[in-house]
């Protein structure tokens, strides 16, 4: 079925059961950073949602934004304007995310690999790139300081990949123990939502496994998609569907984002990817 | 103390070939103007420095401005690629670009410690990462803890030859205000050895608001009278971003000659401010 | 996230034997009333910090609920002496007072440091000064830029286990508003283990003001409604500091029991809030 | 001549001459760290007279504050009230005084040697004091990081003394070379103000040289109030009286600050000194 189709028989797209998943794992009153793009889609979800209280963090210096609509830019008068308090750059990044305050920080990929390791800089050699990916932002401390991360990313084997070409941001690095090695204070990546499933590591060897599927998914279907030989968990589940509030909502958040339309150009390569992690 | 200077004049004094430029400004208060300007009187050699360069930066790569590129986070947002940024790196059009990327809490220090008349700052960051790799990224060194023996991220002080970034107000005396997101512009302003701020209007008091920033007239070279100097950016108070605009760039700066017609028509002809 | 309380449960939670307590307050919004209640309730063996301990702590001192201090400049401002201090320091009365000492820049960045997850912060400062002789000052000591070889001072982050701040307003989330001269009372916060913000009083919402500090209500442990809480220092928008409160403390803290009968009378006889 | 004959009679009484002299030091338009007491009497009569646009800033946070009356702690809300920003006292210090932004700081004393250090630490041993001294405050790291210093100290045997007994902060260490090799950005003290005359370091030794008498002192009284065999410039000059506009202004200023009045008990030996730098 096409995702116009989808749409129009109110049942949900993957890209929209990729949101649902990843807002569904957020609780109330977490604190929660996030950047613009599908992050800020779940999380503003969440918030509308089972989550009214979640606080949203942007690294633009917005603590306890609620935008009324989807910002388009992480540093969206919207969110400004709706926020308990703005910071400077720096005191965002030194005082609030650093410290480990932030419950959940929320990043997008270009590639990831099975150590939830993330790439948004380049594809290809870093000197001589084939795209040029618009690199680090807030990921790196992201990654290492919140006490939990998520990730989302669309489930292809040009995202899934075997080897990162650059290690932007680390999940466990080189497997468990790594993070402790190096110092990283949170607790690394314990989701990544995708539009085919949820991911989760092992906790023994911090290897991502298929602990989840969204409904009408195959596992094989996942495996193909992934770039490396992909584990699944014993007691595999099935995401419930979107309720029909969920989905309600999700669509009437999307609405208040101006569509990309034709200016957004054809489907490059990463386009999607690159725009997971704007800003 | 800053002087009253219009922006053509501020840009021939302040802003030379070969200078370390930044030009900050978060989403909210891009100094697109001034940037313009610094086309329009053909800088070369600059090394542009910016958290997030965006459109702005991406015309005066594709306009030959730069030779290096010093930034966290290089797209155009809410869309996608910066496509000039992209072309500079992928194919060297119209030059080779040099690059030097840091995250933003790592640039963001740099900013701090330039500020803070430091050699350099610390940071809990890059452990891990590629970005970490020896010999990968320049002005980043790691310090051990005098107390705990803990190996932390320093980066050096980055020092610009000039900040230029955009406000709200200045009064008559060339004290400024700016409000709403602040992002990193008063760090870039104190640890650059000359800036020039342009400003949406000048009023005879600077009314205390809520959220604002104050550089007082003897930290800052000069302030330019420039309304609408942040269009397509928004100015908080002002005028909102100009969400069309970011989408329609796009198309335009995928192609090199769409880019440079564009460009002629709309900066390299316009009447300067 | 901010819990309601009383004052008397609020100390009597958040405060205990033994603890090291940051009470901040540059002259302006010094959280008095939650001193006097700590001294109500008999803490002992505390390592009170702050950058400048003046008559509240003189008060805390010579009621010996201090076994430590540790502080930068430690006097009655615009008057002259802390007569409580000194007596601790000169003569071990009522008891002995540890004391470590530094720079209002040096223990400022160790609340920075605090604040910033960081096990250290990096100053100019101390260098040729007695405090830097070897031995002579906890928590400081040197660093080599990687970059540029200089020397420079280091000081250990300070994690107090609690901070107390007084602040005008609340909202009833327990977000908290302060707005006049902040001082380090946003470090001192977010440094801490625990906080305790006592405010003039509750709002429904918190207006945006010009200047103001809001500290979201999930950092923080707990807030306390205390009008007149920071007297008699004061509190922007609500009362002016005493200054003859001030003036008149300066015969009464000379002689040991004339102070301790003020603090029979004023203090322990004193209504909680 | 008692002070309150002087004072009567409309002429000027020691401690206005040290006023006085230490305000005509400053040039309109400079930026001056000052801390509360004489400090800050001199840079507000400084900018009441001949210096109306100098800019005065406050280790409170407050910059350029423009009070209308003295203060009488160095966190008054009449500083806040009168400011062009008030920022926090991590800002004050690591963005404004570090960076060597502020052209002249100001200091008071409770000893001073031949080399321009100055102590507020202790009288006596560190660890059994005879007077515990305020401290630090702002002092060390204004004497490092301002362009100039100037030192406000009444002249006594006690006050400038042959050794300190504590190093609060440093003039010209053990002498010249000293501030480049401690690495001490400013050019350290121009100028020490007292109430007999002003002191100004030798440009080859760094010592501090008697160049200036107030009207009426003699060398011999300037020397015997000093504890270090005082040199004198060959130059010698004399101060020039207050001018009438100056001493107007300097009691003008005065009465807005209330007297300190019979509180503050007897003239205990160092109670100037203490005053000198409160805050």
């Amino acid at each position: 079925m096409s995702v116009a189709a989808a749409v129009a028989q109110g049942r949900a797209t993957p890209a929209e059961m990729m949101a649902v998943a990843a807002a569904r794992a957020l609780s109330d009153g977490e604190v929660c950073f996030v950047g613009i793009g599908a992050p800020s889609t779940a999380a503003n979800l969440a918030r509308a949602t089972h989550a009214p209280r979640l606080v949203l963090v942007y690294e633009s210096g917005c603590i306890g934004a609620k935008p009324a609509r989807l910002p388009l830019s992480i540093g969206d008068g919207e969110l400004a304007d709706t926020a308990d308090a703005v910071v400077s750059v720096p005191e965002i990044f030194n005082y609030w995310l650093q410290p480990g305050r932030i419950d959940v920080g929320f990043l997008g990929a270009a590639q990831v690999d099975r150590f939830a390791n993330i790439n948004t800089t380049v594809v290809g050699d870093y000197d001589r790139p084939s795209v040029r990916l618009p690199g680090a932002g807030g990921a790196p401390e992201i990654a290492a300081s919140c006490r939990q991360v998520y990730i989302m990313a669309r489930h292809s084997p040009r995202t899934f990949v075997a080897a990162l070409d650059f290690r932007t941001s680390v999940g466990f690095g080189a497997g468990a123990g790594d993070r402790e090695r190096l110092g990283l204070p949170g607790a690394g990546p314990v989701l990544v939502a995708t539009d085919l499933g949820v991911l989760r590591p092992d906790p023994e060897t911090a290897e991502l496994v298929l602990t989840q599927l969204h409904p009408g998914v195959t596992v094989d279907e996942a495996r193909a998609a992934t770039g490396w030989d992909l584990r699944v968990a014993g007691d595999l589940e099935i995401s419930e569907p979107p309720t029909a509030s969920e989905l309600e909502q999700l669509r009437r958040l999307e609405a208040t984002q101006r569509p990309q339309g034709a200016a957004g150009g054809g489907r490059a390569p990463h386009h999607e990817t690159e725009r997971s992690r704007d800003h | 103390m800053a002087e009253l200077l219009n922006l053509h004049d501020a840009v021939a004094r302040l802003v030379r070939d070969g200078d370390t430029v930044a030009m900050e400004g978060f989403t909210h208060l891009i100094p697109h103007a001034a940037g313009h300007e610094i086309i329009r009187q053909g800088r070369r050699d600059l090394t542009l420095v910016r958290l997030t360069p965006d459109v702005l930066y991406d015309q005066m790569i594709g306009m030959d401005c730069a030779r290096k590129l010093v930034f966290s986070w290089g797209g155009n947002p809410g869309v996608g690629s910066l496509h000039r940024f992209r072309d500079a790196v992928e194919n060297g059009w119209p030059g080779p670009l040099e690059i030097e990327e840091h995250s933003h809490a790592g640039l963001t220090n740099r900013y701090v410690a330039g500020a803070s008349g430091l050699p350099f700052a610390v940071l809990r960051g890059y452990a891990g990462t590629s970005l970490a790799e020896p010999g990968r990224t320049a002005n980043l060194a790691w310090v051990d803890c005098p107390f705990t023996g803990e190996r932390l991220a320093a980066v050096a002080a980055l020092r610009p030859d000039v900040a230029v970034i955009h406000a709200q107000q200045a009064d008559r005396d060339g004290a400024v205000q700016l409000w709403g997101i602040a992002g990193v512009q008063k760090e870039a302003v104190l640890a650059a050895r000359r800036s020039l701020v342009t400003v949406e209007e000048i009023v005879d008091r600077l009314e205390p608001r809520p959220g604002s920033v104050v550089l007082p007239a003897w930290a800052l070279t000069a302030v330019a009278v420039v309304p609408g100097g942040a269009r397509p950016s928004y100015a908080a108070g002002y005028y909102d971003r100009d969400n069309d605009f970011y989408q329609a760039w796009e198309p335009v700066s995928r192609d090199r000659d769409r880019f440079l017609e564009w460009m002629q028509a709309h900066v390299l002809e316009a009447v300067p401010a």
